[in-house]
């Protein structure tokens, strides 16, 4: 184990078309220095898929970047070999790189808003790399660009090659993209994180299309992203970065069975799944990534590895390992060290149906004018909410999921009386705390609590954690100025951060750092209610895992009623005792978590699970039927009758006249569906099977 | 002890604790950033230089700026007068000096009073929101539609200049660019997650405006300042100019440039470009104090 | 800026050369005086500067730069006065306009009853009306074609009368006596005609654009008629008038009038040669030899008729100012601070281009006050500071204050109070430059004694609009003093309007029974020696305060001659270009 | 597009009846007695007071208004009884020397602008982008009848390239036809506004720079020509369009002062000339014209800025 491994057992193999060596890159900023990449090897053979993983910072673009030959100004190639079908891109001149580029090799980016230039048509656009790389005169282009679009899956290309790109749609622009890159059918196509702003279903959809282009052409990709769903199911091989190095690489499937790198194996288990035991507390990976423009000797990833030894501080580990599966660890995970299982949660007892509701919602609807002139009467509003009922009762943990825009955050925040509801109430402990002048709320407004997703805006940058913390008591005028700091010291203690932490400003603190404080304050004034929206959606994934034990404990532990609010729908099946899913403002499905996720009843329910992707290469391919097709409808004017029809396999003409209200298809599980899954309690008719019909690509 | 990971939490307190080592007080911490910043160290010591200049000038060579010297008019640098005579026979040099001090008091006062009203305009029609703002926001859009040098003007030849009056016209017409830029800036804060954490606990609207909104649209009206200061002098100087200034027995350094512009033809060019190298140093130094100010508290958001 | 020698350029060299024909003269009009009105009777309202003034319509009498009619010019021989001075028979010359009709008796008469119509349309509608005076209690009768009689209610004194008529502009009644275009010729002699006729003229009149091509306007008696205006700037040319009888070879093809914003576009066109005449106000005195090896003759020499007051407002209460500047001693001891001599000595105010001047009538008036050219109060602090302390001030650098309050001849005077100091407010006029820097000195020299005198620049126009008491009673306290640059004084200059108690131009409201005794004398009376005795009082009680008078530069090609008198006339805008001509063929 | 169209000109018109409402209070607190101002010191009380009867300034604010209003609708801006003309006829007379010296100072300054400050941005933190930065700096604190006054003393005085004086030709076109005389005006404005102009432009450059789909053209291999013309120019000329809508009363002061300087007789000489003369109608109806013509630029500046970046109309 300790031999240096030889430098060819990197698994350089045959006929690879991508072959880097030692790539390290410097990033001159004023007197910093970063390196955001050093000593990085890397192989990829025609028709592979190869994934790079790893969180923020990590080097991954960079990586990307290089090949390219596109690094931003003020930073250079100090070392190492980029060789592409033989040729030596490094230090190879600008004409007979841009050659290559968008031709041979394409990028497509992560965020599409930006990627499209936005005063061009999106034709134009897609047809511009033939027309540069003269492979096309104008109109052949255009014709080519138009099929190409076609083949992206955009409906009605020859319409959408006179738009805007903001006039498409987060999906169809990556589409865009996608079709931009691929026009000159390279032999090399990096995605970026093509999908990591976009909704998990719509995710799907473009990592298959990927999947099935690059087979088509028969290019080469290096699928770039942090999410080790994706990777498992798309890559052939995966390379894991950390903090600038490639800490392990090897075929997907050995990498997932057999991950020996100590961080790969952290990662992993740091990943809430859908799968996994929820009464087990996630393994979390303590501190956060190094300052990339600090050099460290040994193991980067020493200070938060738990087996780290002194070796591992000082002395630099390298790839090593064999069959292509290769890692840098002085001190790999082998069988006997894998998973030790995690702590076990206490359940929540107070949880249980006999206790009373402690927050109602009845009929809550929410619709915000659109912005803009209009008569009176006629005003086009968005249906954010729709009539929504639930109840939480206390110590109960209630997960909404759903797509963006389908107005998770706006009942959030009626919920804690943030914003006043169009129609309907909310309800605390049988008093109305929605629509309510803010005097009557005063006493009941303390109970009331919410925790924001980005914790960076939701704490004043001009105020120190511990004027922050002392707040809440301030306003609500409790205790002295002595108590209010021992308080605070109480709430950091129990987030885990030290009293050290009281003087210093949010910009001081990490990310992670930060979300604990705003759950510290939203805890200072020991409400009932605690709506987390998006709590950890913006943290990386080794942070995310210590955030979201944090917050289990403390529901657990003061026996809070709380509706955490995400897209993610593993974060709310391990944060959450009941899980409303909902959709254009209406939740469809509401039940017992594990009811919802083993057994949805829901078309859209079950579209949304089909659609996130297992970060297990041996998990079964889904079913391509249940997956949800086409775009979230405009929230202007919701489809009639049930709103899921236009997205849905299985509607009727039915669907389209009566709209479902919630029944009940078990204990602890409501539908609002024609055509449920499962079958209803007490209703013969509706456990009938439905006639499944073909899915439409189109939606109308 | 209810903390779920003591381990965890001394880990991270190390590692940050590393990253962050000195906690400084933020307007420390800007100080010391513009004291690294070379167009701040530029900026301010032009404008020291020039405040020294005009009021500390004085003491250190003191002239007769109120009786006219019939004699000794028109005379050009030489001895007993560096920077020569003007038409009344003042001495130039001690000329700008007394010009310095007005057109900074000026500059000051007219941007502290168009801040200050800007500030408070803005402020509350971003807080009010709604039709409120809507009105209120028209009304600035109005009188930022009519060409600001042009009304100053009529109301310069219309009443007679004294420093006071003309800091509160050029400050009362200057008040909207800041208002529009404080109301944005609440704006954009009022809707920001701290706020309304704020509210969730149960802040009211004043506490809100005093501990979050003010504090954080501080850097900004500071920044403001800076250039409202700039702009100040710059229409005093235009002003003085076009004939509009202030007269005897005080005197600005776009009056001072003015009347020396009578005498072009006849060659006196020290009637006019020392006083227009006074404007364009101070004018300079508070741009760049200002620009390296905003670009200092930016990085610190 | 050197020095410059007066006596260099107090001479107009003598007409010489041969003269050729043709030419364009062009003349630069002073800066600010762009004209924008046609009909020679503007109204109030039109603010009017009229074109051409005196080149298209003649007055009755035409006066000479030293206030004399000019026998040649008129277009009547000099009035006989019968009746102890009550009728005045005026007999015409032989004179046509310029459609071939006759000048007649009856375009006399026509022009007085115009001239009727417009003052009593508005009394602001002629600059020389007092109410009660000409044209009221006149009436005229044309005998015959040729002879005028005028019958007036009260006596005139001839000259003040001659003066008046050489401002009546004789305008032709057999074509403008309509009240519409192309309506009947209406009987003038009935004042509601005459009314209507003037309405019409003056509508006539507010469209620039049909200046030069009205037909109305093309009627003239005068040397010259109009070609073209350029209302934008003021611009305009003028062609002979063929039939014109009078002196003058009418040797020019044609006259510009160029109309101009600043002196120093004036100067910077005299370098670059593109103009033929203008004035250059005594600023440009220094650039004389520049302007001669240019190839201008320069003369110089301060306008008749003219004085540069401080003018004293009376009125003004604020900080009891009335009650001190009532006071005769103080108003002398104001006048010794005025240096004079050091004034016009400065490179700064007039840099020698200027003359001592201490009455109101002028330098060099055929009406001079008993005491000539001397200085009755000259510039002596010492004296001022006498004068303070002997009636009771305690003068004192800081501020000077009254300490013996009451009437009697060691004490301060009636109304200052104890402890009363004298601070006032100077409208100093913007432009041009030397009326600010005089005004400095002099508040700087005040100053000296405790008085504070603040100097407040304003616009000409500002002042006239806001700063004359009559017109403006309600500014009356915004200002103690105003120096508005020059007061030039009709050909017989009494102060008539200007110095008696209801005078229209009484700016400062002084008000004197024994001044007004004396301008009565010199207007009504018949005794030529009145005047001097008006201007002698006047100017011992100082109803103003003495400035010295600048020079005027009068500044034309050396190949343009002519008459020497008809530069000088230059000095008081009287422009003869018809007599004027080229010693050398013009390019083209 | 339609219904933010039409939004934008309702919003310009209110602004409009504001900028007239606040003239017209301006007017009224400036003279309140029109028939003293017109008819001068001499006129008697009863005069003025005839006056202000029959031009009916003696009716209540409010009917006056409206009937200036109506006056406004109908072309008629006053009348300027100091020089004896419709208010509108001297515009007519005077504006098109301005606006042909302001719109080629602003063609000029623009073309020397956008193509530095994008130079600028491509080459940011190089000596040729500090340098610019630097003079800019300077210019900018530098009033521009400085600027005027120091290109005189070089370039007419020291050098004699240029009259000092601009050239007094009632043609508007003197800026084609006799270039020499107009030449240092012209520098004058064109320097003033380029420091504005190219600071701003390299800003957004700059931040358009950053923006990924100048990262995705280069993906395709485009050169940096093409990135520059056909992606870069475009987008980073858009908040430029605003700033020139914003900045009209900053151009109309900046060419008051030119032509002062410069004694061009066009509009801003004519409001100077005024200004001296206590002109109220041309002075107030000036004003009114640049409020009106700073909204018309903005309401311009936002359609095309509409036009050429389609996003804006969903945002709003
Ligand atoms: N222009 C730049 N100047 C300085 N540092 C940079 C620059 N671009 C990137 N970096 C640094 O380089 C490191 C690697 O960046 P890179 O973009 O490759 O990360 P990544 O793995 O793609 O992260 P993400 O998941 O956020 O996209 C980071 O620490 C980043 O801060
Ligand atoms: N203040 C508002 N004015 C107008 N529309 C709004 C407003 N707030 C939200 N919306 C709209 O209401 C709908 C629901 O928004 P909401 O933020 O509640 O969705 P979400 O489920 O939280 O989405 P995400 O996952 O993106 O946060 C969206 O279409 C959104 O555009
Ligand atoms: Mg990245
Ligand atoms: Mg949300």
């Amino acid at each position: 184990m300790n031999r240096p491994a030889p430098r060819g057992a990197v698994g350089a193999r045959e006929q690879a078309m991508l072959t880097i060596r030692d790539l390290s890159v410097e990033i001159r900023a004023g007197e910093r220095t970063v390196r955001p990449i050093t000593g990085v090897d890397l192989d990829l053979t025609r028709g592979e898929t190869l994934g790079i993983v790893g969180e923020t910072g990590s080097g991954k673009s960079m990586t990307g970047l290089s090949i390219m030959g596109m690094l931003p100004t003020g930073s250079a190639i100090t070392s190492g070999s980029i060789r592409f079908d033989g040729e030596e891109l490094v230090g190879a001149d600008p004409r007979s790189y841009r050659a290559l580029r968008g031709r041979r090799i394409s990028m497509v980016f992560q965020d599409s808003l930006t990627a499209l230039n936005p005063t061009r048509r999106v034709g134009n656009q897609v047809a511009e790399p033939l027309l540069l790389h003269g492979l096309a005169s104008r109109g052949q282009a255009l014709r080519r660009a138009e099929e190409m679009l076609a083949l992206v899956g955009i409906p009605r290309p020859s319409e959408r090659m006179r738009d805007y790109p903001h006039q498409l749609s987060g999906g169809m622009r990556q589409r865009v993209m996608i079709a931009m890159a691929l026009i000159a059918e390279p032999d090399l196509l990096i995605a970026d994180e093509p999908t990591t702003a976009l909704d998990v279903t719509i995710q799907a959809e473009i990592l298959d299309l990927l999947g099935r282009l690059k087979e088509q052409l028969g290019m080469a990709m290096i699928l770039v992203t942090h999410d080790m769903g994706v990777v498992a199911r798309h890559a052939d091989r995966v390379g894991v970065m950390y903090a600038g190095r490639l800490v392990e690489t090897g075929p997907t499937r050995s990498l997932f069975r057999q991950t020996r790198h100590r961080y790969t194996r952290a990662l992993l288990d740091s990943i809430p799944s859908l799968e996994q035991d929820r009464g087990v507390e996630l393994h979390s990976i303590p501190g956060s990534p190094p300052d990339p423009a600090e050099s460290v000797p040994g193991c980067r990833f020493a200070p938060r590895c738990a087996a780290a030894t002194e070796r591992c501080r000082t002395e630099r580990p390298r790839l090593e390992g064999d069959g292509g599966h290769v890692f840098a660890c002085w001190n790999p995970v082998t069988d006997a060290t894998a998973a030790a299982p995690g702590r076990a949660l206490a359940r929540a007892s107070a949880a249980d149906a006999s206790t009373e509701a402690r927050l109602e919602v009845v009929d809550l609807v929410q619709e915000h004018p659109v912005s803009g002139w209009a008569p009176k009467g006629r005003r086009r509003t968005v249906k954010a909410v729709s009539r929504v009922s639930f109840a939480v009762r206390a110590g109960e943990t209630l997960g909404l999921v759903g797509e963006s825009g389908c107005g998770k955050s706006s009942l959030g925040r009626m919920l804690v009386a943030m914003d006043r509801p169009t129609a309907g109430e909310v309800r605390l402990e049988d008093a109305k705390v929605s629509g309510v002048r803010r005097r009557e709320l005063a006493p009941r407004r303390a109970k009331l609590q919410m925790m924001f997703q980005d914790s960076g805006a939701a704490l004043d940058p001009k105020m120190t954690i511990g004027t922050i913390l002392r707040e809440p008591l301030a306003i609500q005028g409790i205790g002295t100025a002595a108590e209010r700091t021992e308080r605070a010291i109480a709430l950091l203690d129990a987030v885990g951060l030290g009293p050290s932490i009281l003087e210093r400003y949010p910009h001081e603190l990490s990310g992670g750092q930060r979300q604990r404080i705003g759950l510290a304050r939203a805890l200072a004034l020991d409400p009932d209610v605690l709506v987390a929206d998006e709590p950890v959606s913006a943290l990386d994934v080794s942070i995310r895992s210590q955030v979201l034990n944090l917050m289990r404990t403390q529901q657990r532990e003061r026996g809070l009623s709380s509706v955490v609010i995400s897209h993610d729908l593993a974060v709310v099946r391990y944060l959450s005792d009941r899980v409303g899913v909902m959709y254009l403002g209406k939740i469809v499905e509401i039940g017992a978590t594990d009811e919802v996720y083993e057994r949805p009843a829901h078309p859209y329910t079950a579209g949304l699970l089909a659609a996130v992707p297992v970060a297990d290469p041996d998990a079964p391919a889904p079913d391509q039927a249940e997956r949800v097709r086409g775009e979230l409808p405009s929230p202007l004017d919701p489809p009639s009758g049930c709103r899921f029809r236009t997205r849905c396999p299985l509607a009727t003409e039915l669907c389209a006249a009566v709209e479902p209200v919630l029944e009940a298809v078990g204990a602890a599980h409501e539908v609002a569906c024609h055509f449920p899954l499962q079958p209803k309690t007490g209703d013969a008719t509706g456990a009938s099977e439905p006639t499944p019909r073909p899915a439409t690509e189109e939606a109308a | 002890m209810t903390t779920a990971h003591p381990e965890l939490s001394e880990k991270t307190d190390v590692i940050v604790a590393t990253a962050t080592a000195a906690r400084p007080l933020p307007v420390r911490a800007v100080l010391r950033a513009l004291r690294r910043n070379p167009m701040a160290v530029t900026g301010a010591s032009l404008l020291l230089l020039l405040a020294l200049f005009s009021f500390a000038g004085p003491l250190l060579y003191p002239t007769n700026q109120t009786d006219v010297n019939l004699l000794d008019a028109l005379l050009p640098p030489g001895e007993g007068y560096p920077l020569g005579t003007d038409p009344n026979g003042f001495d130039v040099l001690g000329r700008l000096m007394l010009g310095g001090q007005v057109s900074l008091e000026i500059g000051l006062l007219a941007a502290v009073f168009a801040t200050t009203l800007g500030t408070v305009y803005g402020a509350v029609a971003g807080l009010a929101g709604g039709v409120v703002d809507a009105i209120m926001m028209r009304f600035v859009d109005v009188l930022l539609a009519i060409p600001f040098l042009f009304f100053v003007l009529i109301i310069a030849a219309r009443f007679t200049a004294t420093p006071l009056t003309l800091s509160l016209v050029i400050g009362g017409f200057s008040w909207l660019v800041s208002a529009r830029l404080i109301r944005g800036e609440v704006l954009s804060l009022r809707v920001r997650e701290f706020v309304q954490a704020a509210r969730l606990m149960g802040a009211g609207d004043q506490r809100i405006i005093f501990t979050h909104l003010i504090p954080n649209t501080f850097g900004v009206i500071i920044v403001n300042l800076t250039f409202q200061v700039a702009d100040a002098i710059l229409v005093i100087a235009a002003l003085g100019f076009l004939g509009f200034g202030l007269s005897y027995p005080v005197t600005d350094w776009g009056s001072q440039l003015s009347s020396g512009v009578a005498y072009i033809t006849a060659g006196n060019w020290w009637l006019i470009y020392p006083a227009g190298l006074c404007i364009v140093l101070v004018v300079l130094g508070l741009n760049l104090l200002g620009d390296a100010l905003r670009d200092v508290l930016d990085r610190r958001r | 800026a050197s020095k410059v020698d007066p006596s260099q350029y107090h001479t107009i060299p003598a007409a010489s050369g041969k003269a050729v024909d043709g030419g364009v003269v062009t003349i630069a009009m002073t800066p600010g005086l762009a004209p924008n009105y046609i009909f020679p009777y503007p109204p109030a309202a039109a603010n009017g500067a009229v074109i051409g003034n005196d080149l298209m319509w003649r007055t009755l009498y035409r006066a000479d730069a030293d206030g004399k009619s000019n026998a040649d010019t008129s277009l009547a021989s000099a009035p006989a006065y019968s009746d102890e001075g009550r009728t005045v028979t005026i007999a015409m010359k032989k004179n046509s306009w310029s459609n071939g009709k006759p000048v007649t008796a009856g375009d006399v008469v026509f022009s007085l009853a115009i001239l009727k119509a417009a003052v009593a349309q508005s009394a602001a509608n002629w600059a020389f009306y007092t109410p009660g005076q000409f044209p009221d209690g006149v009436t005229a009768t044309a005998q015959g074609t040729d002879t005028v009689v005028l019958t007036l209610e009260k006596a005139y004194n001839p000259a003040y009368l001659e003066s008046l008529l050489q401002q009546l502009v004789v305008i032709p009644s057999a074509d403008w006596s309509i009240a519409a275009s192309g309506g009947p010729v209406l009987d003038y002699t009935d004042p509601a005609n005459a009314s209507a006729i003037y309405t019409f003229l003056t509508g006539q009149s507010s469209d620039q654009s049909t200046f030069a091509t009205n037909p109305l306007w093309q009627v003239v008696n005068g040397p010259f008629s109009l070609k073209s205006f350029e209302p934008t700037t003021g611009s305009f040319s003028l062609t002979p008038n063929k039939a014109y009888t009078g002196p003058g070879k009418h040797a020019l093809e044609r006259v510009d009038f160029k109309a101009f914003t600043s002196a120093a576009a004036i100067y910077n066109q005299y370098q670059a040669g593109t103009i033929t005449v203008g004035r250059l106000d005594s600023s440009y005195s220094s650039k004389i030899e520049e302007l001669r090896a240019k190839g201008y003759n320069v003369y110089a020499a301060p306008a008749p008729a003219r004085s540069d007051p401080l003018v004293i407002n009376f009125a003004n209460t604020a900080g009891g100012f009335d009650k001190i500047i009532a006071q005769p001693y103080v108003r002398q001891a104001l006048q010794h601070l005025v240096d004079q001599p050091g004034y016009i000595k400065s490179r700064g105010v007039y840099n020698g281009a200027a003359s001592e001047n201490y009455a109101t009538v002028g330098l060099g008036s055929v009406f001079p006050p008993d005491f000539g050219d001397k200085a009755l109060y000259p510039f002596d602090p010492k004296a001022a500071e006498k004068l303070l302390t002997a009636h009771g001030w305690k003068v004192d650098k800081a501020g000077t204050i009254c300490e013996k309050p009451g009437a009697g001849s060691d004490r301060c005077g009636e109304g200052i109070a104890q402890g009363q100091k004298i601070a006032f407010t100077l409208a100093s006029a913007s432009s041009p430059s030397y009326v600010g820097a005089r005004d400095l000195a002099f508040s700087s020299e005040a100053k000296k004694l405790g008085i504070d005198v603040k100097v407040v620049s304003k616009s000409l126009n500002y002042m006239y609009e806001n700063y004359t008491n009559p017109g403006a009673p309600a500014n009356t306290n915004e200002w103690a003093m105003q120096d508005s640059g020059p007061l030039v004084m009709a050909s017989y200059p009494t102060a008539n309007g200007v110095f008696n108690t209801d005078g229209s131009f009484n700016l400062g409201s002084y008000s004197n029974p024994e001044a007004d005794k004396a301008i009565e004398a010199s207007v009504f009376g018949s005794d030529p020696k009145a005047l001097s005795a008006e201007t002698t009082l006047l100017s011992k009680d100082l109803p103003v305060l003495f400035l010295p008078t600048p020079d005027n530069l009068i500044v034309w090609r050396s190949t343009l001659s002519g008459p020497p008198d008809t530069f000088e006339g230059l000095l008081k805008f009287i422009y003869s270009p018809e007599q004027w001509y080229f010693t050398e063929k013009q390019k083209q | 597009m339609i219904s933010y169209l039409l939004r934008r000109i309702l919003i310009s018109l209110l602004v409009l009846i504001g900028i007239s409402i606040v003239i017209f209070v301006m007017l009224h607190l400036i003279s309140d007695s029109p028939g003293r101002v017109v008819l001068g010191p001499q006129a008697s009380a009863a005069a003025v007071e005839a006056f202000n009867r029959e031009n009916g300034f003696d009716r209540p604010l409010f009917v006056q208004y409206v009937d200036y209003v109506v006056q406004l609708l109908h072309g008629d801006l006053g009348r300027s009884y100091k020089l004896n003309e419709e208010v509108s006829v001297l515009f007519a007379q005077n504006a098109g020397r301005s606006a042909v010296l302001s719109l080629a100072g602003l063609v000029l300054a623009l073309a020397i602008a956008i193509p530095l400050g994008i130079l600028q941005a491509v080459r940011r933190n190089t000596v040729v982008d500090r340098a610019a930065t630097g003079i800019a700096y300077l210019l900018y604190a530098t009033p521009s009848f400085l600027v005027a006054l120091l290109l005189i003393a070089l370039l007419s005085q020291l050098v004699p390239l240029f009259p000092a004086e601009a050239s007094q030709s009632p043609s508007p076109w003197v800026v084609f036809t006799d270039p020499r005389a107009m030449a240092l005006p012209l520098i004058t404005l064109a320097l003033t506004n380029v420091v504005v102009f190219s600071q701003y432009q390299r800003s957004a450059a700059l931040e358009q720079l950053g923006m990924d789909y100048i990262t995705v053209a280069r993906a395709k291999g485009a050169p940096e020509r093409i990135v520059l013309m056909r992606h870069l120019l475009r987008n980073a000329c858009i908040p430029l369009i605003t700033l020139v809508g914003v900045m009209i009363p900053t151009l109309l002061a900046g060419n008051l002062i030119v032509e002062s300087v410069f004694n061009y007789p066009g509009l801003g000489l004519l409001f100077l000339n005024s200004l001296h003369r206590e002109d109220y109608p041309v002075l107030l109806a000036y004003t009114l014209i640049g409020g009106a013509l700073t909204v018309l630029g903005n309401l311009l500046a936002d359609l095309v800025v509409a036009s050429a970046d389609r996003r804006i109309e969903l945002s709003r």
